[in-house]
């Protein structure tokens, strides 16, 4: 039911405008970063290790979010209950927090003066100006995004696929990983782009949290704030690397997507 | 349990206590700041943001050893409140006008013309000496120049990044940041009568894990290895007091 | 060992209450039918454990399932029960094979493949053991969601409607399959059907459900003989026409049917009825032939439909009210019957089953 | 199926936390913040001006983003072609942009020295430094979010449907009106959350392609953070008047959410 | 003036090809029957321009829906057909009402509803019209469906086992429903069922389709009468036998049964074949009982189910193969058969059929 028609022409051009819209000032930032530059800007040891520390970092957050996150977006899109809907809201509340703010919010949480920073502290865990607190930080920033688009995912699993696997003998735990992850599949891999890319964008909170050490809190987008003041060229040149690097993980999601587990089907 | 507790502790304790030294400076620090570790091979952990940054952190009970502003209030004001120890001057930075390459504007007069200006937000040291400078103007200029603004800038960064894109046709920065753009942006010097004195200001930060370093450390930055970077990456030393 | 299902429960539906109280021996089958709407697929859901009910209880054997009393309530997994969903409910990211072996847990990994595709074989859907449901037909799907539900012979077993979307050859040897099943197993089993002889031959026993309540229940044959409803009676094969009942002095009973005419019967009753006549006992004779004895029911009517079948015919007619009667091929060449075509059905009153409406 | 056992303990046990964990950071900053400050920081017109410019410019933006990318959602969920996967990574690539970097990117497309800029000039279009600016900025950076779970709602939609749709005489524009949208509803109004949401926290892009000028460009997040520096308890309280509002505005989008248009039943 | 469906095309699937050729005439309809798989319903979504073959033409009159060859290809909502589809594709966001007024662009908005409701009460579905599809039932479903499909009367009526759902009554009375609507259209139609009698019933020519291909078509009679293929046979009702077949001198046919024993047929056969017989031309007999002549087929059978209906009897029997037979009560009664009783079934040659297998 390929045809073409005014409709199909009408949405190929929105996909169009979208598309020219959000490639343009990436294209434009390459275009500003003569190769070289490019090439250079991996040369450096802070560029390699902020790199290298925003991987890792936002993997750490990732797993985090889904592990806690996933339990979690199912029981809300499974049960009813009172007041549903205000907690949603408060899921999506640190969406609309400016970044800096965030970081205050977490200082003022788990920060030494912070409500929990004592607790944390007898505990021996230190997130401030450490390597965990950026976790801290990217996970809060970005597991709105996945909580709620793995929710909407979960919610639109037809219930008597999961009766069905009940009547069959599996327990809830079963029915939720063999049934409902995988019909879900393809929401909750988006999800997990959308959260992952966020996280790596992340700046604000970070720096607030965080700091900005090299190799321990300074992430690439704080590495490129960094230089901003002092190496623009160099500023840009990181950040059409990072966006390389991201473009090609995230395909990589895309094709992992495709596998059974997500999405496919199991012959 | 509890052994385990305990090792992290000594884990956290120690990458802490062990002579290395945690530094919170102004961005337009960090290169002078790196080489200077470098140099006198000092084991510091350096974070570098926007001074105001860096200052809500220490209000929100971050500790680190040292606090480098790109100006003397906000450091003063910690020390108000008694989150620092006195802080001390030791580097002074220069404001100029900066522009595109290539542009035409090339004096504080072409500024009352038809051209727009992206300037610092008041509180925002750069905006304040920016404010210092036009206040000395003739009368009639500074409302002029002020109609021309078309943008507040929280940071510096706001200001040389809308330059190099042409978003503005000036803006007043430091001279370092000029430095940094490699040849993007030219800068202009201002009238010396005018140039008010960018003092840099640092102090030691109370409840420091290791104030020994960090006064060394600031010692270092008024003459010795710490002196030499400043002044490789532009900056001037502190007037004689 | 293995014992009885045991259920009693109220649940309020759109339209009434569905109350329900049921008991299947072990080893035994019961077919629950009624009309559409009828709640019979909700009372598999119930004793699933997929629907909880206002009140009640469920239990196999000794084992609670459900008392809402005693606050028990099984969750599905823990109730052992093989349910086939009317609409299969089949697993759409897994190959026809592993949405059978999903309930294979105990068997053990690599044996699972083989189980399952034996089980899909003995329906005919062996060749499918790789394909999506997605890519299935109906009847295909309905046969994989079949062999799903019996694949890990259940304590219980459920089935709604197993072979409503098949074709008679397949249906024939899918249901000889079910009926070698059914007579395997130990535990009891509830299956839906709207088809007599499959209930018929599948099941043991069967109960007619109308709004939520059973309004009879015995083996087929007691059905046939007595039905207890115009539903009944329909179900059982039998034409029903609608009409008022009134006593006569010499015993019989005369109907008044609504679209006109009358007919007797032998059974007593009063007031509206349903009158049920099975179409093999009805014989077609020109018009305006003359009655034999009142013995005889005799009602005016038009063909509507010819349908012959091997040598034999059912004619459908149209006596104020939609009848079907069975003929011999021969009497239907000899009447030279076809739509529009005038003829008098005529039919023993002692083969005139009065029904409830 | 509500019944209580490990595995529902388990999640009511993920959602605590989580909850507690996206929470705390918010409740921390209103605590943080005397009630008194709330009602001043609502009294300065540079407050007011902020907020009521951030409301302004992310719902023309959020209207821009549905407009145009539920359309372009709809051909990527419906539409199999090569290189789709690329178009969709192309999609998520602006969330990895750091905001500031963002800015400078559209900048260098759509600022005056930018691939674009004379042609936009041409037409008279002036963005830099102009409100139009900030909602291009705040576009650029939402839309990814909206897209990407709208796609994923649409993919989820039953392809019979649609084809049901058609038999029944309705053209694609129809089905797509009719059938598809309502019935990826759920998902579509989360998008817009998200989308929305991250719009009404961004700070970087808007403040380097817009920046910063009261009741033109400085939107909420900005005049938090231009306040950070003179007046730190105003811009905490100036967040937490935001965050309330939004609490308030999220809040409504889920009863809406109820609604037929958007995934209840049209009786 | 309306006119009538010209359809052949080629669609692969997986396990074959679909290769048809169906002609329907305006104002009649043809029952699409066949195995479960057959390609039924990828033929109605090929028609109905949801599946693109890779060759062939579709064409209603003068007005041409597909033609790979000249690139015509209509899309869906251009070719003005009433589609049910077998699982329903009911509107979920929809109530009942709303899924039957889908269709009606043309009818004024205020009136729609009544419309809508108009034509769910035809089909005995008029309380349910503000309903949710997910709150109904299976049987439900299918009848708003069917009503949605038929509400705008389009040009051409295609119905996936529009009854498949349905209990005897409700089928029965939808089932008069639709034929006095198909009576009424002007247009083709097109039918898939599995019910012979509803074949019979509602649709003037019948096409047998198995493997993609058309293997026979006709009338029910024809069908009956000479029946193709056992598959045909055994839908029209027949009992089939499989069995080979050698000519004889005397010019009868005998059939060597798959299970052990023999049978004559006067029709002419070599090779494998299928032997169909209708259950009401076998007669029971004790066993043990001579030969009366070698016109009548005598094979020896256990009984394994019995079902008694009004004052009748089908009788399940085992002879190598399954087989059944249909006698009166009082046979019933005189042989005492049970299950396990042995039996002799004998039923003439000249009611023998022998078919392809
Ligand atoms: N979720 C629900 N909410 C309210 N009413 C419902 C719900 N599900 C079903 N019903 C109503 O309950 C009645 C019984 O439904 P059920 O599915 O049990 O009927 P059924 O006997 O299975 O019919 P069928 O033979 O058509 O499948 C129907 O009238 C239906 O409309
Ligand atoms: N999308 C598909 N891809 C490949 N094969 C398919 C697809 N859909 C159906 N088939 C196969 O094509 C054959 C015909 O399917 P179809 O649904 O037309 O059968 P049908 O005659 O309608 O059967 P039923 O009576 O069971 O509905 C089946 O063998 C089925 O497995
Ligand atoms: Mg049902
Ligand atoms: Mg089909």
């Amino acid at each position: 039911m390929n045809r073409r028609g005014p409709f199909a022409v009408l949405l190929v051009a929105a996909l169009a405008v979208t598309l020219a819209f959000l490639i343009l000032p990436i294209v434009a930032i390459f275009a500003d970063t003569p190769p070289g530059d490019l090439i250079d800007s991996l040369g450096s040891d802070a560029s390699r290790d902020a790199l290298w520390l925003s991987l890792k970092t936002t993997l750490a957050a990732l797993i985090v979010i889904v592990v806690v996150g996933t339990p979690a977006a199912y029981l809300l899109a499974t049960r009813e209950f009172r007041g549903k809907s205000v907690v949603v809201t408060a899921i999506e509340l640190p969406l609309v927090l400016p970044p800096a703010v965030a970081g205050i919010g977490l200082l003022a949480a788990f920060g030494p003066k912070g409500i929990f920073g004592s607790a944390l502290a007898d505990a021996g865990i230190e997130l401030v100006l450490e390597t965990a607190g950026v976790i801290v930080a990217l996970t809060f920033v970005a597991a709105p995004f996945y909580l709620r688009q793995a929710q909407a995912a979960f919610a639109a699993v037809d219930p008597d696929l999961l009766a069905a696997a009940r009547t069959l003998g599996a327990g809830e735990p079963r029915a939720f990983w063999r049934v409902a992850i995988p019909c879900a599949g393809a929401g909750i891999s988006t999800g997990m782009a959308l959260a992952w890319g966020r996280a790596l964008g992340e700046f604000g909170a970070t720096l607030m949290f965080a700091g900005s050490f090299q190799g321990i809190t300074q992430t690439a987008p704080l590495a490129i704030f960094a230089s901003f003041s002092t190496d623009f060229p160099a500023a840009l040149a990181l950040s059409a690397v990072l966006v390389a690097i991201s473009a090609a993980l995230l395909l990589a999601v895309k094709l992992l997507g495709r596998s059974p587990l997500l999405g496919g089907v199991q012959a | 349990g509890d052994d385990s507790d305990d090792t992290s502790t000594e884990a956290g304790s120690t990458t802490a206590a062990g002579g290395e030294l945690v530094v919170s400076a102004a961005a337009s620090l960090e290169p002078a700041f790196t080489a200077y570790a470098e140099a006198a091979g000092i084991d510091a952990k350096q974070s570098f943001a926007g001074s105001d940054d860096l200052a809500a952190q220490i209000r929100q009970g971050v500790t680190p050893d040292v606090y480098a502003a790109a100006n003397t209030s906000l450091p003063d004001d910690l020390y108000a409140d008694g989150l620092v120890s006195k802080p001390v001057v030791f580097a002074t930075n220069t404001l100029v006008l900066a522009v595109p390459d290539g542009s035409q504007i090339d004096s504080l007069d072409d500024l009352t013309g038809d051209v727009t200006l992206a300037i610092g937000d008041e509180g925002v040291p750069v905006g304040d000496y920016t404010r210092e400078i036009l206040g000395e103007l003739p009368k009639e200029e500074p409302e002029a120049i002020l109609d021309n603004v078309s943008s507040l800038e929280p940071d510096v960064a706001g200001i040389v990044g809308k330059l190099t894109q042409g978003a503005v046709d000036a803006g007043f920065v430091y001279v370092t940041d000029v430095v940094a753009t490699d040849g993007a942006l030219t800068a202009i010097d201002l009238p010396a009568d005018l140039q008010p004195d960018v003092a840099y200001g640092v102090a030691v930060v109370d409840g420091a894990e290791n104030p020994e370093g960090a006064q060394s450390f600031i010692d270092g930055l008024l003459e010795g290895e710490g002196a030499d970077a400043l002044a490789d990456a532009g900056f001037k030393p502190p007037p004689p007091n | 060992m293995s014992s009885g299902l045991e259920a009693r429960f109220a649940a309020g539906l759109r339209e009434f209450e569905l109350e329900l109280e049921l008991a299947v021996e072990p080893g035994t089958c019961l077919a629950l039918v009624g009309p559409s709407g009828a709640g019979k697929s909700t009372a598999l859901r119930v004793i699933a454990g997929l629907h909880r009910p206002d009140s009640g209880s469920v239990a196999l054997g000794e084992r609670p399932w459900l008392d809402r009393e005693r606050g028990v309530d099984l969750p599905p997994e823990r109730r052992d029960c093989g349910y086939l969903f009317q609409d299969y409910a089949l697993f759409p990211h897994l190959s026809a094979w592993r949405n059978v072996a999903f309930g294979l847990k105990e068997v053990p990994r690599r044996e699972r493949r083989e189980r399952a595709t034996a089980v899909l074989s003995r329906f005919g859907a062996g060749e499918l053991a790789d394909a999506p449901p997605r890519e299935l037909s109906g009847g295909e799907r309905q046969r994989v969601a079949l062999a799903r539900a019996l694949a890990r012979d259940p304590a219980l077993l459920m089935l709604d409607e197993p072979l409503s979307a098949l074709d008679s050859t397949t249906a024939a040897a899918a249901g000889r399959e079910l009926a070698t099943t059914l007579a395997a197993a130990e535990g009891p089993a509830i299956l839906v059907t709207h088809d007599f002889a499959d209930a018929a031959l599948l099941a043991d026993r069967i109960a007619v459900i109308d709004r939520g309540r059973v309004i009879q229940s015995g083996s087929a044959a007691e059905l046939s003989a007595q039905p207890g409803s115009a539903f009944v009676a329909d179900f059982t094969g039998a034409a029903v026409l609608f009409g008022t009942a009134r006593a006569t002095a010499s015993g019989t009973t005369v109907v008044a049917l609504d679209g006109g005419g009358e007919v007797r019967s032998s059974d007593p009753a009063e007031g509206e009825v349903g009158v049920a006549v099975y179409p093999w006992e009805i014989t077609l004779e020109p018009p305006g032939t003359e009655a034999h004895g009142s013995a005889l029911n005799r009602i005016e009517a038009r063909v509507t439909s010819v349908t012959e079948v091997g040598s034999r015919a059912r004619i459908g007619l149209l006596a104020g009210q939609p009848l079907v009667a069975e003929i011999t091929g021969e009497s239907l060449a000899r009447l030279g019957l076809a739509p529009g075509v005038g003829v008098v059905a005529t039919w023993k009153a002692t083969a005139t089953r009065l029904v409830a409406r």
